[in-house]
């Protein structure tokens, strides 16, 4: 038989292959009792072991969350919004910034669920993920005309400075008479009307830590010193005397104090203390001396 | 992802752009894409934007308008619009128009048993007439008829369609007004935001000195340093807007220079006196002429003669 | 001088393009504006000189390090800033049912811009507080003051 | 260390745990069975033996083999079958009966095994069964490390009384051989540990039996006394 085979060639090599050194025999290892090798269990091919979500818990506040929505990974065609229309110009315009604000930030979260989905049904056909680009696409149009409307704003308050003095003027002369002409059952309103209008030509806020001091702060300080005075303190022997204020520091006394009678006759009393011992402010130097005062005023605050 | 983006739009096959010689092909290659059940039953211009219009006056008969068929086999036929197609197509209720096809099993749609089915056919807008309701005066009955042609003018707010709309009147008679069919009711979806947070006015000019707009908000808004908003031209700009001196030729130096001269001398307004005497001159000047003229006159008779 | 000597010398776009320290647009002969032939073709990172960058509009916010790290400015990452106090009643879209109101601006030359229109309001403002003025209110069902 | 088959003995004599190290590819899903905390072109050799389009040989680059899983034996004789039975598994389904393991495995419209890239995800999944029927194999209690407690899947396939499941801490070992070398030098610790209160209880068993066995030897000798007297 292995004379036939030898003329064989690849069945040859077979036989004439030097066999293997014969093994060393294996040391005797004693069994281990304490494990247990029942070999119930075959070693054979299992069906492979597929990864589940129920080994982990993701918390509901997990920021990737925001890429989907209401924790759904897709959804459905029906569940799209089809009939809501883009916000138009006229109607953002009567929102103000922070609203805007969160109405864009809204709609970029929206965005970016509508990729995630447009995405997943890309790679399978294009025509799938059409709608949700629609839909994407209408959403965009709400964002660019937040941005239109947001720098229309901004345009207009510009071009608003041209007429700044002449219209500053105009206002402040109709609100000095209403104010010194109001009676004292509309004291609350008029307050109501004086933190509005300070805000308004001179920027003045009510939250002192808001507050920006520049030439128009300084400005305001004065100009609602003497109207207060004039108004509550128009009585006062040294009423004559004293207006019009134009030391920051005084105005700035008179402007802190309450608006009745007897807070103003007692900032009266304590502007005239600083007129004797000659305490002035340097008209060079108002914007950083009111500034100061404001920051003090913040601290005792905090 | 590159359908977020429209950067390479404009590189992107356009069948606008293909030119005349290969539409036939394309037309051919488009058509084979679809099976013939699912093809329009218009010839479309690939090229036009064949799309369901959104204007009212495009679109010229709305869902829920009654509308006569005026060509093909249900001639006649009043019928209801249902829906739109594109190509001015406009799907009918039962009255309209069907066709039957056979369907192949992979493109059933739910609830179909059967291989052959019927559905209702695509009518053109030019093979349809308006049906409206108009008050006879003389009889004070009220009359149906089918609008020729229909025009759209003046502009008025519908409290259903929520939106600024124009008359639809008959073509030819204005004063006739066709009312829209009413809308009906929808509701909001889950991206609507509810009407009275819409209509709420949060937004006041509050200051003049302050912005309303935060710093940090404005420069992603807006461009501090635009070349749009600078008062200043820079010295290129400058160049650029200066027309160059050209060298003068000496024809055109010297006419500058006789002009400059006759800038010099005195100018002078016509007094009466001067006015007198050039009429005087022009008057002996034209004694002269017509006696000129008689002669020459008498010297041709002469020749005549 | 044979002629195709004095070609070399001439300016072709080519020997334009071929000088690495053309960064910018500035006017003269730049990448994408050739004199002839086909220029309606995209600029791609592909056919720019050495220094040319197009960027994916994804990097440029940090910086490589010697050791091949890179090092990210985080003032130069793009952020989105949260609201200060998040209005969550407004959602991307409006409801159907919501009138598509319109701007008027009788009376003001420069519509939304005007500033004769700018100091009414701020006066209405000062005077009436945060309510709707008759002037303000919507006309008609759609017509408003923009 | 790495480059040939390791016997008990040299293990616990080069301070290694009875520990299994399953390696996973990055790129292919591919999963590696060592021995030791380390890998080489041994392994990839003995284990991926009959490489085709869709299963290639991976490389044995560091960067793109993380590491999935530790397997803690309680011996290093249970632990060597465990790798040698791991291994003969994977020659099951590579070469043997690779039809009964291509029945499992799921395909994309083109018959083939599904993939995305170069990427399969069975290969990893696959490894976790076998593992799973390995353990049950042998029957010793075993402690696993996963790197991912998501890869595990349902806890309906593994016998709670064998298998002991944890996730390895990862916080703060941002290097993969220091994680590992970590985990080894827990395993080994725990090895001991279990060692030693073995040696004790079986020196106690001694004792009981050499004083149960003095005692009846004492009785004996009382009973051969006493007809004595």
């Amino acid at each position: 038989m292995f004379q036939n085979s030898k003329r064989l060639l690849h069945t040859s090599r077979v036989c004439l292959a030097r066999k293997q050194a014969p093994k060393k025999k294996a040391k005797f290892v004693p069994r281990d009792k304490t494990s247990k090798s029942t070999a119930e269990v075959p070693l054979r091919i299992t069906p492979p072991i597929t990864p589940t979500v129920k080994n982990f818990e993701v918390s509901d506040d997990h920021p990737l969350w925001q890429f989907f929505h209401e924790q759904s990974y897709l959804r459905q065609f029906d569940e799209l919004d089809k009939n809501s229309r883009s916000w138009t110009i006229p109607e953002l315009r009567r929102k103000n910034f922070n609203d805007l604000h969160s109405l864009w930030y809204t709609c970029l979260k929206e965005r970016n669920i509508l990729a995630r989905e447009q995405h997943l049904l890309n790679v399978d056909s294009e025509r799938a993920a059409q709608p949700y680009g629609d839909l994407a696409e209408k959403v965009r149009e709400t964002m660019w005309r937040i941005r239109h409307v947001l720098s229309e704003r901004h345009h207009a308050h510009e071009r608003s400075q041209e007429l700044l003095p002449e219209q500053k003027e105009q206002i402040l002369n109709e609100f000095k008479e209403n104010f010194l002409t109001a009676t004292k059952d509309e004291e609350v309103e008029l307050q109501q009307t004086l933190s509005r209008l300070q805000y308004a030509i001179f920027g003045i806020s009510e939250i002192i830590a808001d507050n920006i001091v520049d030439k128009h702060f300084v400005e305001g300080l004065k100009f609602i010193a003497n109207l207060k005075l004039e108004r509550y303190a128009k009585d006062h022997p040294d009423f004559q005397e004293l207006t019009p204020i134009t030391d920051a520091g005084e105005a700035f006394v008179l402007f802190h104090s309450e608006p009745t009678t007897k807070s103003i006759t007692e900032s009266i009393e304590s502007v005239k203390n600083l007129r004797s011992n000659n305490i002035r402010v340097d008209k060079l130097y108002e914007i950083e001396s009111v500034t100061e005062f404001v920051n003090k005023l913040v601290d005792e605050s905090q | 992802m590159s359908f977020l983006s429209k950067v390479g739009e404009r590189f992107k096959f356009d069948i606008k752009r293909l030119p005349k010689s290969l539409m036939t092909r394309y037309e051919k290659k488009y058509r084979q894409g679809q099976p013939h059940f699912m093809r329009s039953p218009f010839k479309l211009d690939l090229q036009e934007d064949n799309s369901v219009p959104k204007e009212f006056e495009k679109l010229k008969y709305l869902i829920g308008d009654r509308v006569m068929i005026i060509k093909g086999p249900k001639q006649g036929n009043i019928c209801k619009v249902s829906r739109h197609v594109e190509g001015k197509g406009y799907i009918l209720d039962e009255n309209g128009p069907t066709s039957t096809v056979a369907v192949p099993k992979e493109l059933w749609q739910d609830e179909q048993t059967s291989h052959v089915i019927t559905f209702p056919k695509a009518v053109h807008q030019d093979n349809l007439r308006l049906i409206a309701e108009i008050d006879d005066e003389k009889t004070g009955l009220t009359k149906t008829v089918a609008v020729d042609n229909l025009k759209f003018i003046g502009k008025y707010y519908d409290e259903d369609y929520k939106k600024v709309l124009k008359y639809r009147c008959v073509a030819g008679q204005e004063d006739l007004v066709i009312p829209y069919p009413r809308p009906e009711p929808i509701e909001d979806d889950a991206l609507s935001t509810p009407v009275d947070v819409v209509r709420e006015r949060t937004h006041f000019i509050e200051s003049a000195v302050r912005n309303s707009i935060p710093e940090a908000a404005l420069l992603t808004l807006r461009n501090p340093y635009s070349k749009h908003k600078r008062t200043k031209l820079t010295k290129l700009e400058a160049k650029k807007l200066t027309p160059p001196k050209m060298p003068l030729s000496e024809t055109k130096k010297a006419y500058l220079a006789e002009r400059e001269e006759l800038k010099k001398l005195p100018k002078y307004n016509i007094t009466d006196e001067m006015k007198t005497f050039l009429g005087e001159k022009i008057r002996e000047h034209e004694k002269v002429k017509a006696k000129q003229l008689e002669e020459a006159a008498k010297l041709s008779t002469k020749r005549f003669l | 001088m044979r002629a195709t000597q004095i070609l070399a010398f001439q300016q072709s776009p080519v020997a334009a393009l071929v000088r690495p320290w053309k960064k910018f647009r500035d006017g003269t002969l730049f990448y994408g504006l050739t004199k002839t032939g086909s220029r309606r073709h995209p600029l791609t990172t592909k056919k720019g000189n050495k220094n040319f960058y197009k960027g994916t509009r994804s990097s440029g916010i940090g910086r490589l390090t010697t050791k091949a790290r890179y090092v990210i400015n985080w003032d130069k990452v793009r952020t989105f800033v949260v609201p200060k106090e998040y209005n969550f009643d407004l959602k991307p879209l409006v409801s159907p049912n919501a009138p598509q109101i319109q701007n008027h601006y009788e009376g003001f030359q420069k519509g939304p811009l005007d500033p004769q229109l700018f100091y009414k309001k701020l006066r209405e403002y000062v005077f009436y507080g945060k309510v709707e003025t008759q002037e303000s209110q919507l006309k008609e069902g759609y017509l408003e003051r923009g | 260390m790495a480059t040939k088959f390791r016997g008990a003995n040299w293990l616990q004599k080069n301070d290694f745990a009875p520990q299994i190290f399953l390696f996973r590819n990055l790129e292919t899903g591919q999963v590696l069975y060592s021995q030791l905390p380390e890998f080489s072109d041994y392994q990839i050799k003995k284990q991926f033996q009959r490489p085709n389009w869709e299963n290639r040989r991976p490389k044995t680059r560091p960067d793109i083999w993380r590491i999935m899983a530790v397997a803690n034996f309680p011996t290093y004789e249970s632990s060597i079958k465990a790798f040698e039975s791991l291994v003969h598994l994977r020659t099951l389904r590579d070469v043997v009966t690779k039809d009964v393991a291509m029945k499992y495995r799921p395909k994309n419209e083109d018959n083939h095994i599904w993939y995305s890239g170069q990427f399969r995800p069975v290969y990893t999944q696959e490894a976790v069964a076998d593992l799973n029927n390995v353990i049950q194999h042998i029957g010793s209690k075993t402690t696993i490390f996963w790197e991912d407690e998501w890869r595990k899947g349902d806890s309906s396939h593994w016998k709670p009384e064998l298998v002991q499941h944890e996730t390895m801490n990862r916080t703060g070992t941002r290097i993969q051989s220091a994680l590992l070398d970590e985990l080894r030098v827990k395993g080994r610790e725990l090895f001991q540990k279990a060692s030693r209160e073995e040696n004790t209880r079986k020196q106690k068993r001694e004792a009981d039996r050499a004083r149960k066995a003095r005692r009846k030897a004492a009785v004996q000798a009382e009973q051969t006394e006493q007809p004595t007297v």
